[in-house]
Parts: structure tokens; sequence; C-alpha cells
């Protein structure tokens, strides 16, 4: 099979991040530095929409290169790094330049933001396209590495305590996942004996039948402990919320839209083996019971949760339960609830966290109890998190639903309306939880705005387009506020915004930039809320490919 | 079925039914109140009092409050009218002539629309007697509308109808067969005619003494033409009542039969049974004392389960 | 002595290190310890491969010896100079500590049963178990310890577990597997050691106790 | 042919309320003429709906179009549908839709703190009506629930509108919850509908198959599943309780369009799920019915004695509104037993009461919402004890609201004593058909708690009406209350209007159910007019629905000719003040409506709990009092004081749990040690 130049286009995410680290270490003009470091990723992303549809079009599963394969799955995880590489790239842009402006991120950070983010994505497509086990191994046990210090970025206190557990758990978590690897190969090699490709998925899985179904069981076991620790599966999630809520919140997003789900990838390929070999009974059973279990286990969490971030990381270990749970459910029906749900899932919780580093750059603060009144201070803003807020609920106009919804029937037509009941249950009670924490903040008569509002964005933006005489690069003038930023520390919020209320210059400019940011959610939360309403035959193509590897 | 109700005979019907209940009703009044102050060792006033009163009220010129909207312009009338539509609707003697649409709800409704009226009325001059007669006629009819809905329709689900003639003419065709469910509903119905026609022990007639008042608290304001108006609606439903417990409960001594002698003997029986009537109330009012208001929910849910059972009794006996 | 009983051997003396390790409370004895049990490690790496003749496992064994056994102590070392304790507290007694040890060796024990058919020389009775308990007990050492040090030698227990696993299965795994194994494992450690470097420079000790801001 | 005209109009109403949601956001800059125009459009727009589905009650052809497909197998398939029994929601829906329309044209002048919301408002507005006829068309179970959760989704957004109060969030949180709870139940029910019917989402598939048995735990747990579904949307007891929070909140023509309107989706969803898609028109088992009417009779009883004693005039409504769809569940579930006891003519009578009253309560409750809401501009507050002598300041306003109190307490010749009427009718017509005797007491129970639900619920309405409206102003602000705007009179006058004409005339509109009835019970032919007899009746009283009629046109007839000699001389010549003891008569003396319900409230004192705040400051403790605040607080039993601690309660055992998440990356680890040590043992 041909090389396709597509593969080596994937790099383009580890070169980008390379030129940015480089860059940074001579450049001050951090909208230069953040321009470079976005290019790379979504060229990356352009080369993964034509690999898919290379593997879509020329049908079924093969091999590039020898250590290279592809199949529907890979395709669709492919799609999803893709979808929310994109969008967590196109929004890192205001975002890093806000908070470099306003004295949280030093040009250097700003590097080594893109170097660690465009490894994280390279990483991540060589995670869903290798054809070996243990490569995949490999490569997940790098996805950590290189996501470690993007937790840790800020250099705060509270961030470096997340980046130790994640650490922690994430290594000790993997460590089990090479186990369980090794005891599937130790069982291949001695039933099938050695090979350069033993370890070979499409091997693996043609020879499923003639594996030891004892050593199997184990390393499914282990596999499921291992990879369920990095996809955040109750109870092995613990190092999620923190993860996820210390981070920048671009690579919050990036985390929960993306790698959970290449995590959630390794468990799905030994999950096909191990269904062979030891019968579709067990390995089910124990999906759905980490399933339920993760939908439930979050409840308590995000009823009493205090933190913006660390809500949706417990939103997202719910959300990889309902993954979970649709593939325990099986059928048809589940396996494409479980495609689908993993492609809304990532399109919704990015757009999510992009809205909230909207929400939380506005208030200056992540405590939930603290923002108030969004509907009056910011009403684009606060619509778009009404509205991504409502998709990840799963509330029926919005793309998620149409995924929760088709695990609801997969249930009944695998006649399983004990679980179907309980999934029902859980779900009205999260969704009561998520918006009890969500509404508080839309609504209300307390505007704790910093800075311009979405209106003089939108209006910035229309008179850039108009005038291109006012480029973006501009922004390198304003000067970095760093004593504002110790200052505000140590300030309740709403003073804060009263008392470093920018200077009508540069609230011009943070306009531009809350224009843009604003200008590239409006359209993922609109796909949304189409994509609830109608699945293009393209995409629902796609998903359906997927879903027959799964089947 | 239209052509006949829009017959020579049904409209005469109408009119001399009609006739006799305006002109009988005030009577009954008088009688009762003579009888009662004759069993009080009284005097009493003479039996024609009521009549008198009308006229009195009738001649002199109204005075209204200055409070009072529309609403307490218009009760009377509707009070009145409604009384008079009732008037026709009630079986009287025997059948009524309007036989086939007397329905009991939409007996039931339209005591309900005079009620509100005066009720309203009551509340609109602003003045706290009339509030508090509002109040209380709402608590009394809030316990007595169940009450009187179940004692009727356990008639009518023995007669097969809802139609107040049905209800009537299948009593009279039983009449001889003694039913222990039409003891309890008679009994039932009787403690809601007291309460209904604002008698002893539910409300005292004859004083205007504010802790005891209910249905003179409302007519507080009125006077002239419109007090009359109103004192001779409430006569009339009293002795439309008093009719309907005479047709329904007591049948005796009246006869299907069309000719000469039994319109006599049948008017005979009727008029027998109203002095009867008014001998039964006037000797509950002599007996009983007043009871205090929030007794009285007490004695009406007593009604509505005796209604209740004597509804369900046939079954148990069938 | 056959090499099959010499790896039976060691693979039993692995398990006594690691009981040392459990029970052990000076920081620098423990990290002596971890030096040991990548030495035996490697040690039984030598021998399966003196014995089978595959030449990769001699690079193995020397990647343990320079990662495990030489570069964890040396970065090890220099983490616990730059502390100001030598002792560990352990949250769990002594015996306490023994007692889930054993339970967690009967673990390792119970859930490998006899029949699962490996067909390799060195599937030794004790092997494989005993590689499946050193893996659980690597965690039970980063659960009762509260140094961050002790964290990273549980870790790297855990990491022999899964070496003395696939030695004595699978004569390890394909090359290039293995090759991003041990950059990964070291990538890990140096991580690991980086990261308690920092901890002890911020919060001023080695305790990850003090770590529980993030709550809820 | 008339009713090929039906999806052409059907059409065009869409994209009227589309147009009508564009041009409230366009014009945003101008809130008034957003205003205008948007809710002119929806007016226009439900003058259609109602056109249509009038043409096609006069010509029952049953229609299916697509609005829009995809062609993949579980993507959103909008196909539409229309039958007799959404043709006669949708008429119900245009009727409502008209009205309200116009009056919200000129609600909204004197919200001017609000105007940067209006054009959200009028959006929403369209939205709003543009979902509901989704819902009544939509022929596909995902149509169906994206338009339903669609309908409440915008009118929690509309609900939330004055949301600074908190009140108003905490409120409208409520509401959003409990109807997505609901919804959970509806999506429990048609996937096991759908899951019956091979996997189609189609409603067309779902009829066609058919292979549910009979009184099979499916088909209880799909009637159980709608039940509570719907039935939470309707505000039955006990999935009550976001209603009387939700309503009074509302900007009025919202709550008129939600308590209107909108809890009689739950109606049409019940017939369309539960007697159409489920039952295909069979007997359905004897207990749903049961069921059914008794949850419909606590509703109906426990909503009218806590409208009696509540002194918030929205609230009271919203009350008043569980009250009503209590009758509506009274009639739903007469049917139902009469279906399955094979009883034609007492089936059709009990649906007739049911259509013809979700038609009558939606009138008057969307009238007496709008009333509340021209109360609540010109007397800028919706307390009843704040109110009085409204007559004299709203004259037009307060007639209208004359008749809607009038018809809400089930008066005749207003049109709630029709529908009402016909309810009492099927309920003694089943204690006249109940064999056992166990069917007999329970139906006279029935019975007389729904008589006593008609006259409390009249009581609660006189206390509006003569509270708020007659005798004198208790508050200043009061006095100042000028009459509301044209528009608002116009579309409060419709329904007034309506009122007044379906009281008498109830009879008359019994063709448009027909073909109703005649979809709803499989039957080839409905005789109108409805003969009904019991069985051991006389053959020669007869009773029908028409009797109504001639009765209603003679009584007000006889009335005035009767009376016309009297009323000539009638006018008081001299007006005086009011005789109060000898002290001049003020707010001071009057009736207030505490005081007014008071002795009945003590009489149901066992259902609603009474709090005594008293406040007395002393010149001299203890002898001399200076001052004493007299404060009195009651709730309906189950509310809030319940829910408070139920909510402490449960937010205590969270905190518990929360210690799970300490924070200890050694706890993490273990977790995973036990997960891995837990799988390990069970595995074996």
């Amino acid at each position: 099979m041909a090389f396709p130049l597509s593969l080596l286009m994937l790099l383009a995410g580890a070169i980008s991040a390379f030129l940015t680290l480089i860059i940074s270490r001579f450049s001050r003009n951090a909208t230069f530095i953040c321009f470079i470091g976005a290019a790379g990723p979504i060229i990356a992303a352009q080369s993964a929409v034509t690999l898919i549809a290379q593997i879509l079009t020329q049908g079924g599963q093969f091999t590039f290169a020898p250590f290279f394969f592809a199949d529907a799955l890979s395709a669709l995880l492919l799609g999803i790094i893709a979808m929310v590489s994109v969008l967590v790239m196109l929004y890192s842009i205001p975002y890093v330049l806000r908070e470099f402006h306003q004295g949280h991120l030093s040009i250097s950070q700003i590097g080594l933001l893109y170097f660690w983010s465009g490894l994280l994505l390279t990483t991540m497509y060589f995670t869903v396209l290798c054809s070996s086990l243990g490569v995949m191994w490999v490569f997940i046990e790098a996805t950590t590495l290189v996501s470690v210090p993007l937790v840790g970025l800020t250099g705060s206190k509270a961030s470096l305590e997340a980046t130790w557990k994640y650490l922690m758990l994430a290594t000790v978590g993997i460590s089990f996942a090479l186990l369980g690897t090794l005891i599937l190969y130790a069982s291949a090699v001695s039933q099938l004996g050695e090979g350069s490709n033993t370890l070979d998925w499409i091997f693996l899985l043609k020879h499923a039948s003639d594996l030891n179904p004892g050593l199997v069981k184990l390393a499914f076991i282990f596999i499921l402990v291992g990879y369920g620790t990095k996809a955040g599966l109750a109870p092995l999630h613990t190092w999620l919320p923190d993860a996820h809520s210390q981070a920048p919140t671009p690579i919050s997003a990036l985390l929960s839209g993306a790698l959970l789900n290449c995590a959630f990838y390794g468990i799905l390929r030994l999950f096909l083996i191990a269904r062979i070999t030891i019968g579709v009974e067990y390995p089910s059973i124990l999906l759905i019971v980490f399933g339920l279990f993760s939908i439930g286990f979050v409840i308590p969490f995000i009823i009493r949760q205090y933190d913006l971030k660390r809500l949706l990381a417990y939103s997202s270990v719910e959300h990889m339960g309902i993954i979970a749970l649709a593939i325990g459910i099986g059928g048809k029906l589940g396996m494409y609830a479980a495609a689908l749900h993993m492609v809304t899932h990532a399109l919704a919780k990015s757009t999510m966290f992009c809205v909230t580093g909207e929400v939380v750059d506005r208030t200056r603060t992540r405590k939930i109890a603290r923002i108030a009144g969004l509907s009056q201070a910011a009403p684009i803003v606060s619509t778009l998190l009404f509205i991504s807020a409502l998709a990840i609920v799963g509330a029926p106009p919005m793309n998620v639903f149409i995924s929760e919804w088709l695990t609801v029937m997969a249930m009944i037509v695998q006649q399983q309306y004990v679980i179907a009941g309980i999934f029902l249950m859980l779900l009205a009670i999260l969704f009561g939880a998520m918006l009890a924490r969500i509404t508080p903040m839309v609504w209300g008569n307390q505007p704790p705005m910093l800075g311009p509002s979405d209106l003089s964005g939108i209006y910035s933006i229309v008179t850039i387009t108009a005038d291109p005489t006012t480029p973006m690069l501009q922004m390198q003038d304003i000067p970095n506020t760093n004593n504002m930023n110790t200052l505000s520390t140590h300030i309740d919020p709403p003073i804060h915004a009263a008392i470093i209320a920018p200077t009508s210059e540069k609230t011009h400019h943070f306009a531009i930039l809350n224009g843009m940011a604003i200008g590239i959610l409006i359209p993922a939360c609109t796909a949304l809320l189409l994509l609830g309403l109608w699945i293009p035959q393209w995409l629902s193509f796609w998903i359906q490919s997927a879903s027959e590897v799964l089947k | 079925m239209i052509t006949q109700f829009f017959g020579i005979k049904t409209i005469g019907a109408c009119i001399l039914q009609l006739a006799l209940v305006i002109s009988l009703a005030p009577l009954l009044q008088g009688l009762i109140k003579t009888l009662k102050a004759r069993f009080q060792r009284r005097i009493g006033p003479p039996i024609w009092q009521p009549y008198t009163d009308l006229a009195k009220y009738w001649n002199k010129l109204p005075v209204a409050s200055d409070q009072a909207s529309w609403i307490f312009i218009l009760t009377p009338f509707v009070v009145f009218g409604a009384m008079l539509f009732l008037a026709v609707l009630v079986p009287v003697l025997g059948i009524s002539p309007l036989a086939g649409w007397d329905d009991l709800i939409v007996m039931l409704g339209v005591m309900a629309l005079a009620r509100v009226m005066s009720v309203l009325a009551g509340l609109d001059t602003s003045s706290a007697f009339g509030g508090m007669g509002s109040s209380r006629e709402m608590l009394v009819s809030v316990l007595v509308e169940p009450g009187l809905l179940v004692t009727l329709t356990a008639s009518a689900i023995r007669a097969g109808s809802t139609s107040l003639s049905a209800m009537s003419y299948s009593a009279l065709r039983s009449q001889g067969t003694f039913l222990p469910a039409s003891l309890l509903t008679g009994l039932a119905y009787v403690f809601i005619l007291l309460a209904e026609t604002g008698r002893l022990p539910v409300d005292n007639p004859d004083t205007h003494l504010e802790l005891t008042m209910i249905h003179e608290g409302m007519l507080l304001e009125y006077s002239g033409r419109p007090l009359a108006l109103m004192h001779w609606a409430n006569w009339i439903k009293q002795f439309l009542l008093i009719a309907l417990f005479i047709n329904l409960f007591l049948p005796w001594g009246t006869t299907l039969n069309t000719d000469a002698f039994a319109w006599v003997s049948n008017s005979l029986a009727l008029t027998g049974k109203f002095i009867f009537a008014a001998i039964g109330v006037s000797v509950i009012e002599m007996l009983e004392p007043k009871m205090r208001l929030f007794l009285l929910p007490r004695l009406l849910m007593t009604a509505l389960l005796v209604a209740v059972l004597g509804m369900i009794i046939p079954n148990l006996f069938r | 002595m056959q090499p099959v009983q010499m790896v039976d051997i060691s693979a039993i003396l692995l398990l006594l290190s690691t009981c040392f390790l459990v029970v052990n409370r000076q920081l620098a004895r423990g990290i002596v310890l971890l030096g040991l049990q990548s030495m035996l490690l490697s040690f039984i790496a030598v021998i399966v491969a003196a014995t089978t003749g595959i030449q990769e496992i001699y690079i193995a064994a020397l990647l343990t010896v320079i990662i495990k056994g030489v570069g964890a102590t040396i970065v090890l070392g220099w983490v616990l100079r730059s502390a100001h304790t030598r002792i560990e507290t352990n949250i769990l007694s002594r015996g306490l500590s023994l007692a889930a040890v054993v339970a967690l060796t009967f673990v390792g024990y119970s859930s490998v049963s006899p029949d699962l058919q490996v067909k390799t020389l060195f599937h030794t009775p004790n092997s494989l178990p005993i590689a499946i308990s050193m893996v659980l007990i690597g965690v039970f050492i980063m659960i009762t310890r509260k140094k961050a040090l002790m964290t990273v030698i549980g870790l790297i227990t855990i990491e022999n577990g899964l070496f003395l696993f696939a030695l004595s299965t699978t004569y390890g795994v394909p090359q290039f597997v293995e090759l991003g194994i041990f950059l990964d494992v070291a990538i890990s450690i140096l991580m690991l050691g980086f990261f308690a470097f920092r901890i002890n420079q911020m919060f001023d000790t080695l305790n990850v106790d003090i770590l529980d801001e993030l709550r809820g | 042919m008339v009713s090929m005209w039906s999806f052409p109009l059907l059409g065009g109403a869409g994209a009227c309320y589309l147009i009508g949601c564009a041009v409230g956001l366009i014009l945003g800059r101008w809130p008034l003429w957003a205003n205008r125009f948007g809710y002119g459009l929806a007016s226009l727009a439900s003058l259609a709906v109602f056109l249509a589905g009038v043409l096609f009650l006069i010509d029952p052809q049953p229609q299916t179009g697509i609005l829009f497909t995809t062609n993949f197998q579980w993507g959103l398939q909008m196909s539409i549908h229309l039958d007799a029994i959404s043709a006669f929601f949708i008429v119900l829906l245009g009727l409502g839709g008209i009205a309200i329309g116009v009056y919200a044209g000129g609600y909204m002048r004197h919200f001017k703190q609000y105007s940067k919301r209006i054009p959200f408002l009028v959006a929403g507005f369209n939205l709003f009506w543009l979902a509901m006829l989704g819902v009544i068309l939509a022929n596909n179970i995902f149509g169906f629930l994206l338009c339903w959760e669609g309908m409440s989704l915008v009118s929690y957004l509309m609900v939330s509108f004055e949301h600074e109060k908190l009140e108003v969030r905490k409120s409208g949180f409520i509401y959003l919850i409990t109807t997505h709870v609901g919804t959970a139940f509806l999506m429990g029910a048609f996937a096991l509908l759908s899951a019956n019917a091979g996997g189609s989402f189609s409603f067309d598939a779902i009829r066609a198959a058919q292979n549910i048995p009979a009184g099979s735990m499916i088909q209880s747990a799909i009637f159980i599943c709608a039940l509570i579904g719907f039935g939470t949307k309707a505000g039955i007891m006990p999935m009550h309780f976001w209603l009387p929070r939700a309503h009074p909140v509302a900007p009025g023509q919202v709550s008129a369009s939600m308590s209107g309107i909108m809890l009689k989706m739950a109606i049409y969803g019940l017939l369309r799920v539960v007697s159409d898609l489920l039952l295909g028109g069979a007997a359905p088992p004897l207990w749903w019915g049961i069921t059914i009417i008794v949850l419909g009779t606590a509703s109906a009883l426990l909503g009218a004695l806590f409208a009696l004693v509540e002194t918030d005039l929205k609230r009271l409504l919203a009350f008043s509104s569980i009250e009503n769809m209590g009758i509506l569940f009274v009639c739903l579930g007469t049917a139902f037993i009469a279906q399955s006891l094979a009883l034609p003519a007492l089936t059709i009578l009990a649906f007739c009461a049911l259509l013809l009253h979700s038609l009558n309560h939606s009138i008057f409750k969307s009238l007496l919402f709008m009333g509340a809401g021209a109360i609540q501009h010109a007397a800028h507050t919706t307390n009843l004890e704040d109110m009085g002598g409204l007559i004299r300041y709203m004259p037009q306003t307060s007639v209208f609201m004359f008749i809607g109190c009038l018809a809400s307490a089930g008066i005749p010749p207003f049109n709630g004593f029709a529908s009402e009427w016909l309810m009492f009718q099927s309920v003694i017509g089943l204690i006249g058909h109940s064999q056992d005797l166990g069917g007999k007491i329970g139906a006279t129970i029935i019975l007389s708690a729904l008589a006593l639900t008609a006259a409390i619920a009249t009581a609660a309405f006189l206390k509006v009406f003569g509270v708020a409206f007659l005798a004198s102003p208790r508050k200043e602000k009061t006095a100042q209350a000028t009459e509301a705007g044209r528009a608002m009179i116009r579309g409060i006058a419709i329904f007034a209007g309506l009122a007044a004409v379906l009281g008498i005339g109830s009879g008359a509109i019994l063709w448009i159910i027909s073909p109703v009835l005649k979809a709803l019970t499989n039957a080839q032919s409905v005789a109108l007019p409805v003969v009904w007899a019991l069985p051991t009746g006389l053959s020669n009283t007869t009773l029908n629905v028409f009797s109504y009629v001639p009765v209603a046109i003679l009584a007000p007839i006889l009335i005035i000719l009767l009376s016309w000699p009297l009323l000539r001389q009638y006018k008081p010549i001299r007006r005086v003040a009011t005789w109060a003891c000898g002290v001049k008569a003020s707010s001071n003396t009057e009736y207030t409506a505490l005081a007014f319900v008071k002795s009945l409230q003590q009489v149901f004192a066992g259902v609603i709990h009474e709090q005594q705040l008293i406040d007395t400051t002393y010149t001299l403790e203890p002898f001399v009092i200076k001052e004493q605040h007299y404060q009195q607080k009651r709730e309906p039993f189950l509310s809030n004081s319940l829910m408070l601690r139920m909510k402490l309660e449960i937010t205590k055992i969270l905190d518990r749990v929360l210690f799970v998440q300490n924070g200890s990356v050694r706890l993490y680890l273990g977790y995973i040690l036990l997960t891995l040590v837990a799988l390990l043992i069970f595995s074996r």
C-alpha cells in the first residue's frame, strides 16, 4: 500500500511545535508565535481529514507502512482529534493573546504551550494510527508525558499539585495497561509463536479465537483499569478534574475533547479482541458497570461543585461513562450510539470549555458562586454558554441528545429495561445538577464584567474586515501589565473589575480579541444545534463505518 | 321535542307554575313564621305579613352606598331572574313544565349564579357586615353544594336520569314502596334545605345581630325595591326546595292520573304536604338553637356522608 | 543450578526486596533497595539472554542497569539531598503493611491460574504471579507513603514487576516496542524526579499530603 | 374538500411564526416596533392555524406530509400528520394565539426598564407557538420530542424574563428541571413504543405494528411513563409543584399561553400516545382509568383548596390551573374506564367533556391571566390584599374579568359551566353504570369531591373578583390604576366574548368535536347529539347534550322579560356612605382576601398549614402594647418547608460523599488498586 503523504503531513503539528519553541526564544511578538503555533495543528487537521477520506473511500482496514494501520475506527478518532484541534487552536489565539496582555502568560510560556500542545496532537494522531498494540501503548504514554507540562504551565501551586496527581495516577494506570498488553502478548506468543507482528492488531483479531481466554481476560482487566484511568472512568478518574481545571482553557478543551477519547480507543481495541476470545458477556458487563458507575458517581460532585472548569471535567467523566455504557450494551444501535457520542461529546465539551474560557476571562474567576448576570453583561457569551450547557446535558435540540437517545434506544432494543430506567434517571438528575450550576451564572443582575462587551467585540471585527489597515499584529504594543495582575489576585472580582477597567485604547484591542473569540465560538455552538437537528450524509457515513468496525 | 316544548300547552304550564310559585312563596314564609311564633307561645305576625313587607319595600325609593358599583345594582335582578327561571324549571306539581330539560346540575348552577351575585353584592359596599355575610355564605355553600348534588344524584341514579321531572316521576311511581335509601337521602336533604334557606340551626333569619347573620349580612345595604326582590327571591328558593323535597321524598298521596278528581286530590295532597313541611321546619327552628359557625362543617359533613350512604345503600339491600 | 531455578529464586528474592521496601522507613535505604532490585532484575535478564541466546535482552539488561539501577538512584539521591527529611512516615504499622503485602501476593497468585498454558521456558511457577504481585505492591507502597520520593520508588517497583513479567513470559516484547517503553519510562522517571524537586522547592517539603488543595 | 387548504395554511403559519421571530430580533433596537410586528405576525399565523384546524374539522380527511427528512436511519425526520385529534388542538392553539398575540402587542409598553429584552421575548413567543404547533403535528418520535423539549426550553427562557429577581430564577429553574424529568419519562415511553415497532421512529409504523399484548408489562410501563411524563407537564399532583411557581413569575402573555395552551399539550400527548399509538382505539385496562381519575380528583380538590387560600393573584390562577387539569384528568379517566367497560355512550360523553373543557379552560384561563397581567401593569402588584375597587379604575377589564371569574367558577351562563356540566354528567353516569359496590362507592366519593371542588373554586374566584375589583382600594397605588391599553383590552375582549358565547352555545359547537370523538373511539360514526340514558332509566326521559342550549338561552330571556317592569324605575335616587356602625367605612373596615376565606381555611386546616407570626413591640413590657404586626403564612402541604428540609438533608449527605475526592493522591491510588483487586477477584 502506498505510503500516504497525508501521514507525513500529520507531523506538521510537531514541526510547528519545535518552530514555536525556537521562535519564542528570540521573538517577543506574541501574536506571531500564536499564529505559527496554531497553524501547524490546523494543517495537520486538514491532512487528517484527507486521510479520513482516503480511509473511508478505500474502505475497510489497511496498512500504510510497517507500523501504521487505520480502519474506520481510527478514522473516527482522527476526525475527532482534527475537529477538536481546529476549534481549540483557533480559539487559543485570542485566548492566549488576552492572557498575555493581561500578564498571566509570558512569551516563553506561550512558546511552551504551543510546543507541548503540538506534540500532544501529534502523539494523539499516531496513537490511533499505529498497528501494534505495543506501539499504541507507547504513544498513549507519550500523550501523558507531553500533556503533563501543559497542565503545569501556569506554574501556580494548584497547577503543580494537579500536575503531580496527573502524572502519578496516569503513570500508574498506564503501567497497568502495559502489563495488560504484555499479558496479551504473552498469550499471543505462546499460542501463535513469536513474530514482529505478534502484537499487531489485525493479526491478533484474526487469531483472537486461538488465544488463551484466561490470559486475555486478565489482559482485559489490566487494560481496562489502565486505559480507564487515562480515559477517566470512575473511580479511576480522580486526576481528571484537577488536571482539566488547572490547565489553560484551550488545553482543557483538548484534554477533554480528544485525549480521553484516545485513551478510550485503547480499551476499544482490546474489547474487540476480548469479545471474540472470552465471549461478549464479560467485557460488556464490565463496561456497563464502569459506565453506570461513572455516570452516577459524578452526581454529588456536580451538584456541589464550586469551580466552573471542574464542573466540566466531571461532566467529561459522565460522558465517558455513557460511551462505555453504550459499547457495553452493544448491538448495532449501541455501537452507533457510542461512536456518535464520542463525536458529539468531543464537539460539545471542547466548545463548552472554550466558552467557559470566555466566561472565566471576563470575570477573572472560576468560582461559580461569584459569577452572575452574564446575560446582561455579556449577552452573546451567556447565550453560547447556555447553548453549550444544554448540549452537554443532552437537551433535545442539541447534538448530544441524539446519541444519548440512541443509547436509550439500544438498551430498549437489547431489552435492558432496568439499565435504561437507571440511565434515564441519572441523566435527568445530571441535567438538573448541571443546569443548577450554569443558570445562576447566566441570569441575575450583577454584572461583574471586565473589559468591553460582546457587541463591541463584534463591531470591532466588522471594522477590521472593513478596514485592512488595522492589522491584528498591532496588539504587540500593549504593555505587559504584570503589576495589575498581582494586584488583582488579592481583590474580589467585582472590585477588581472596577479598579482595573482597561483604558479605552486597550479596550479596543481587547474588544477585537473578544470579538475574535466569539466569532470562533458562534459557529461551534451553531454546529451543536445543527448537528442535533440534522446529521448530514457524509457525517453519518463516517460514524456508521466506525460503528461497523465495533459491531 | 322542540315543537312540543314550544307548544301552547307547555307555555301555559310554565306561566301557571310561575304564577303559582311567585304568589305562594311569601305565603309559605308567612306560614312558617306564624307557626314558629305559635310554637314559641307568641302571637307572631299575621300569616300574610311577607306580602305587606313586600308592598312596603316596593313603595320605598332605593338608596345605595357610594361605594357600590354596577354589581350591586345588577344583583337583585340576576338573583330574582334566576329564581324565576328555577320556578319554571323545578317540578312543583309532580312534573315540571320543562320536563326533559330540567337537569339537576342546571338547577344547581342557576342557584350558584344567584348566590355568587349576592356574595359579590355583599362585598361591593366595603362594609364589614357584607363581607362577613359573604364569607360565611361561601363557607356554608361550599359545604352544602356537594351534599345537595349527591342527594339529588342518588335520586337521579334511581330514576335513571338527571332530569328533575324524571326523578320526581320515578318517586311518584314507586310510592308505597319504602326505601331505606330514600330515608337517608331525605334526611340529608333536610339538613341541606335548612342550610340553603338560611334557617336555624345554620342561620337565624329573624335577627340582624352581626354575630349570627349570614344571609341578612349580605342584604344589609339594600333598601326599597331591590331589597324586596332579594327577599322575594329567597322565599321562592325556599318554596322550590321544599317543593322538590315533597316531590322526591314525600310522594305519597299524589296520583299519576289526570282526571278531574285526581287534580283535586293532588292539589289537596300537595297543600297538605306543604303545610306539613312548614310545620316541620318551624318545629326544627323551635327546638334547635343556633349553631356556632365552626360547628357547621360537622353538621354539613354529616349530611354529605348520610347522602353518600344513601347513594350506596340500594346495593346493600339488593 | 538450572537457569530456570535461578530465575525462580531471583523472582522470590525480588518479592522479598519489595517486602523490605514496604517495611522500610529510611529514604536512603529505600533508594539502595531499589537499586538492588534493579540489579537483580538485570541479572535475570542476563540469565534469560544467555539461555535463549537472544542478543537484544542484553541490551535490555544494560538499559535496566543504566536507567533504573544507576540513573534512578542518582536522580532520587539528588532529590533526597535537597530535602530536609531522611525518615519516611508510614501510615500503616509494619504488621498491617506486611499483612496487606501478603494479601496482595495472594491476589497475584490467585489471578494467574495454573492452566494458563504459557509455554515459554522461563515461565516458572513463581515468576508470573510475583510480577503481578510486585505491580500491586508497588501501588501499595505509593498509597501508604507520604513522601514524593517513596512514591517514585513505588512506581519504579511497578516498572520492575512489568519487566519481570516481560522477561519471564515472552523474553521481552518486540524491539521497537521495548525501545519505546524504555524511553517512556526514562522520561516519566525524569519528570517525576523533576516535579518532586519542584514540589520540594515550592512547598518546602517532600510530603505529598500537603497537595490536597484541589478537592470536591 | 376544504381540508386541502389545511396544510398550506399551516405551512404559511409556520413561516409566519419564523418571520415573527426574526422580525422580533431584527427590530431589536426599536422594541415598540418589534413588539407590534412580532406579535402581529404571531396573531396572523395563529389565525391561519385556527382556520386550518377548522377547515380540517369541517371535512376530516387525515393527511400526512414530510417537512424534511434525512436518509440517515436514526436522524431527525420531521414528518407531520394532521388528523382529527391534532386538528382539534390546532383549533385551540390558533384561538389562543390570536387573542394572546393581540394582547401581547400592547403588554410590553409598560415594561420600559426591560426594553433591551423585549425583542427576545417577542422572538421566544413566536418560537413557542411554533414549537407547540410542531408538537401537535409531529408524526415521529424525534420530531415530537424535539418540539416538546423546544417548547419547554423556550417557555423556560420566557419565564426567566425578569431574572433579576431571585424568585424568578428559582421558579424558572424548578420548572426547567421538572419538565425535563417529565421528558425523560416520555423518552422512556417512546423508546419502548419504538422498540416494539422494530426500532422505527415513525408514528405510522408504531400505529401499524400494534403488537404490544394487552395487559402486558410493556404496555403498563409505557402507560406509566407517559402518565408521569405528560402528568408533569399538566401539573397533576404530585408533580404539580413547578406550576404555581413558574406561571406567576412570567410576563402576562407568557403565563396566559403556558396555562391556557401549553398545559393542553399534555392532554394532547396523552391522547396521542396512549389512546392512539399505544391502544390504537382498543380498550385500556381498567386500572389505567382508575389511576387517572384518582390523580385527577386529588389534583382538582387540592388545587382548588390551594387556590382558595392563596392571596397572590397569579399564583391563585396557577393553582386553579392545577384544579382544571385535574378535572380534565377526571374526564379522561372516566372515558378510559367507560372504554374498558365497553360503554360507548359514556365514553363519548366523557371524551366530549374532556375536549370541551380543554377548549373552555384554555379560553377562560388565558383570559384571567391576561387580566391579571393588565392589573399588574395598572396596580403594580399581584397581591390581592393590596387591590380593591379596581372596578372603578379599570371598568372594561373588570367586566371581562367578571366573565372570566364566573366562567372559571363554573357558573352559568359562561363556558366553564357547560363543560363542568358534562363532566358531572359523565361521573354520574359512571356511578349509574358501576356494577360492583367498590366502583359505586369510589365514583360517589369522586362525585362529592368534584362537587366540593366546584364549590371551593367558586369561593376562590369570588374572592378574586370581590377583593380585587369591588369595595375600595386598600393601597394608595391601587387607586392610581388606569385602564389597560387598547391592544390588551382587545385581546382580553376576544376571549371574554368567547367565554360568554361558548357558555350558551357549547352544544352548538359540538360538531367540531364529533370527528375527534370518532378518531378517539375508533367508531365509524358518532351519533350527536349524544343520547344518554341510564340502563335502568325511563325510556321517555332522555337527556341530550343540546338540552342545555335552549335552557341557557331561555334563562336570560326570562330574566329580562320578567324583570323589565321592575327595571324601569330602578335607579337608586340617593348615594350615601356605607353604614359601618357610625364610623366612616373605608378600606380598613372591608373584608380582606385572607379574612374572606379564613373560616373555610379552618375547615380544611388538615391540608393547609398555617403559620402565624405575631410581632409585638411594647411601650411598657409586658403591659402596654405599642404596635402589633400580624402575619400569616399559609402553605399547601408537601410544599416549601418540606422541600427545603429535603434539600438540606440531601446537601448534608452529598457533602459527606464529597470526601471521596479529598485531594489525597494516595487515596486516589487506593481506588485504582482496589478496583483492580476487586476485578481480579471478581473475574476468578
